[in-house]
């Protein structure tokens, strides 16, 4: 079966994306084909394909390792009801760890231990590693080489985000401080902000 | 930041004396909304992510101004929340103590005539570097929340990955022109090492013409010899047929038979002549 | 969401069954609704489902444990394409023998291997014949009455060639090997083949 037609092109490329256990990026999608049908091509018809999906339970998405379908939020009250199990719920040591690797990567234990202002345990860290959202890219050159952490690829692709600076603003400083005095609040988060540069 | 803790108000005088003092510090008053029912301590403190956590709390809840902390009720609070720990036999953890005695440096050191120098700077306040932790960690705690609030898989949404029908196909190797040039180099090589074999360079188009007879023949059955020969293919085509006619003579693979002169030439396989 | 029309209730089914990762029985498939609308409504929603799937790469079938989306047999071809396997590769024996069969065709087993050197094992010929790349064009009349081998006309399109002449020539293969020396050949060639893995 040779593709002639773009509408043959998409239903390769739609096949492919239903079927991958992992997003595709473009680079992946040209590929499916005998002759590279070029970025341009792909790209393209990635746009039509989510349009047509834009009706349905499903949608395709764009993450940062590549273009995945996967089920609209909406439908989930659905689909849970067929589930054997819930999904994790994450702690808030958790999350705040996670947090501060997401946005201050690369970090070590100490310095998430300086930020929380508690220890953290193991548990915490492997909780991370084993869902793939966090891992060690490298060891800090100071006594103990401790270990660096960042986040991964797949952390991005199951938050539905495409690169980090899509991740959530982080709270301007002066809004935490809405309850003290404007003034004060001018100078002195003016005078933190340049101490944090 | 909304703590579903009920916060009873202050009770009864027994439990200000018991608090009295806390590293040196007379607690003589236990401050408003503070009081915990000794059987939510556990769960109450269990909220918390750490001192740093209990504190901004302990801001927030009295309207204190971060930037602007009052030391004593501050330090004073934290230390209720410490001893009541205490009293609860609760696993007191080293990163309390040691913010209470960061609070309580904290304080003493504010009492201290200020410095010579007239410009209040901001890094000589004693609080400040209490206020930038703060400060950060608030953020970073607030960050976790929204973090947590993105549609995450498997949770607010499910991939999509259906079955592949795969027919076992058996992958065959690929062979290119390359590999077949490679293949003949390494032949040639060894021929020229060992000498045995002087490969001849013959024509292409004459072995291809040998081939393609040869499966005319394939039936064994006799095929004028005319019929061997397009003469649409041009002279050339037709010597190079004739060439290969010859060589198939020369190396005994047909047979060509002619029962009178100028009668019709027919052409057999070799081997089928001795098949009949 | 509260699925009203049949066309809500289908978008709910397609996107549990492009979720799930086994069949989904009609008994599961009632369970993702509130209220159960019936066996016989679900069924008749897979039917309209598995009419619109007709015409794509994809396809709803009933299998024994229940209802699933699976790919078309005919799009395997292009799904192939992205697995990153490599192409296996014919042992040094088969490449020699075929090159002798397409360069000096028609020859014996016999010459091939006087010009190799070393005995040709029946299963080398056996691939190159299932491979329907060889075959017997007849026998040559000598004792024995040995097979001839030749290559064939599926040989010459699977290396897209149009004829034998259009293969590499030899005198400019023996030219090469003439300026060069033959350990050079050997490095270049091994670097060739590295190349092509």
């Amino acid at each position: 079966m040779q593709p002639t037609t773009p509408e043959d092109f998409k239903r390769v490329i739609e096949a492919a994306l239903l079927a991958a256990s992992v997003p595709l990026p473009v680079t992946d999608l040209r590929q499916l084909f005998d002759v590279d049908p070029g970025h341009d091509f792909i790209r393209r018809l990635l746009d039509e394909l989510r349009g047509d999906w834009s009706d349905r339970g499903v949608e395709l998405v764009q993450l940062a390792s590549g273009w995945r379908f996967q089920t609209r939020p909406e439908y989930q009250v659905f689909l849970d009801r067929l589930k054997q199990e819930k999904p994790p719920r994450y702690s808030r040591a958790v999350l705040e760890t996670l947090a501060i690797i997401a946005y201050r990567q690369p970090v070590t234990r100490g310095d998430i231990e300086d930020i929380r202002g508690v220890a953290v345990s193991p548990n915490v860290l492997k909780t991370l590693e084993s869902r793939g959202w966090v891992d060690i890219v490298g060891h800090r050159d100071t006594p103990g080489r401790p270990a660096l952490f960042a986040t991964t690829r797949r952390f991005l692709d199951d938050l539905g985000l495409r690169s980090l600076t899509e991740l959530p603003a982080l709270t301007e400083i002066e809004r935490i401080m809405d309850l003290v005095d404007t003034k004060e609040i001018e100078a002195a988060a003016a005078a933190a902000n340049e101490e944090k540069h | 930041m909304n703590f579903p803790l009920e916060l009873a108000p202050v009770e009864t005088v027994a439990q200000i004396e018991a608090v009295a003092r806390l590293y040196g510090e007379p607690l003589l008053e236990l401050p408003k909304d503070l009081y915990i029912p000794p059987d939510a301590l556990e769960i109450f403190l269990e909220a918390f992510e750490g001192p740093l956590d209990l504190l901004l709390y302990l801001i927030r809840k009295s309207n204190l101004n971060i930037l602007d902390i009052p030391m004593a009720p501050l330090t004073a609070q934290y230390l209720v929340y410490v001893e009541a720990m205490r009293r609860h036999n609760l696993e007191l953890a080293a990163d309390y103590l040691l913010m209470a005695a960061t609070l309580l440096e904290i304080k003493s050191r504010m009492l201290l005539p200020r410095p010579p120098r007239d410009a209040p700077d901001e890094s000589l306040d004693p609080r400040a570097e209490l206020v930038r932790r703060l400060l950060d960690y608030e953020q970073m705690k607030m960050a976790a929340a929204r973090l947590d609030a993105l549609p995450r898989v498997d949770r607010d949404h499910e991939w999509v990955s259906i079955f592949v029908a795969e027919k076992i196909v058996e992958r065959l190797p690929e062979v290119s022109l390359h590999d077949l040039q490679l293949a003949w180099l390494k032949i040639m090589k060894k021929a020229r090492l060992t000498q045995h074999h002087q490969v001849r360079r013959d024509e292409l188009s004459v072995r291809e013409h040998m081939t393609a007879i040869l499966r005319k023949l394939s039936d064994g059955a006799f095929v004028v010899f005319d019929t061997l020969f397009e003469p649409a293919r041009g002279p050339a085509g037709l010597v190079v047929s004739f060439l290969a006619v010859l060589e198939l003579v020369k190396e005994k693979l047909v047979q060509v038979a002619q029962n009178e002169p100028f009668a019709p030439i027919y052409v057999k396989l070799a081997d089928a002549a001795n098949d009949t």
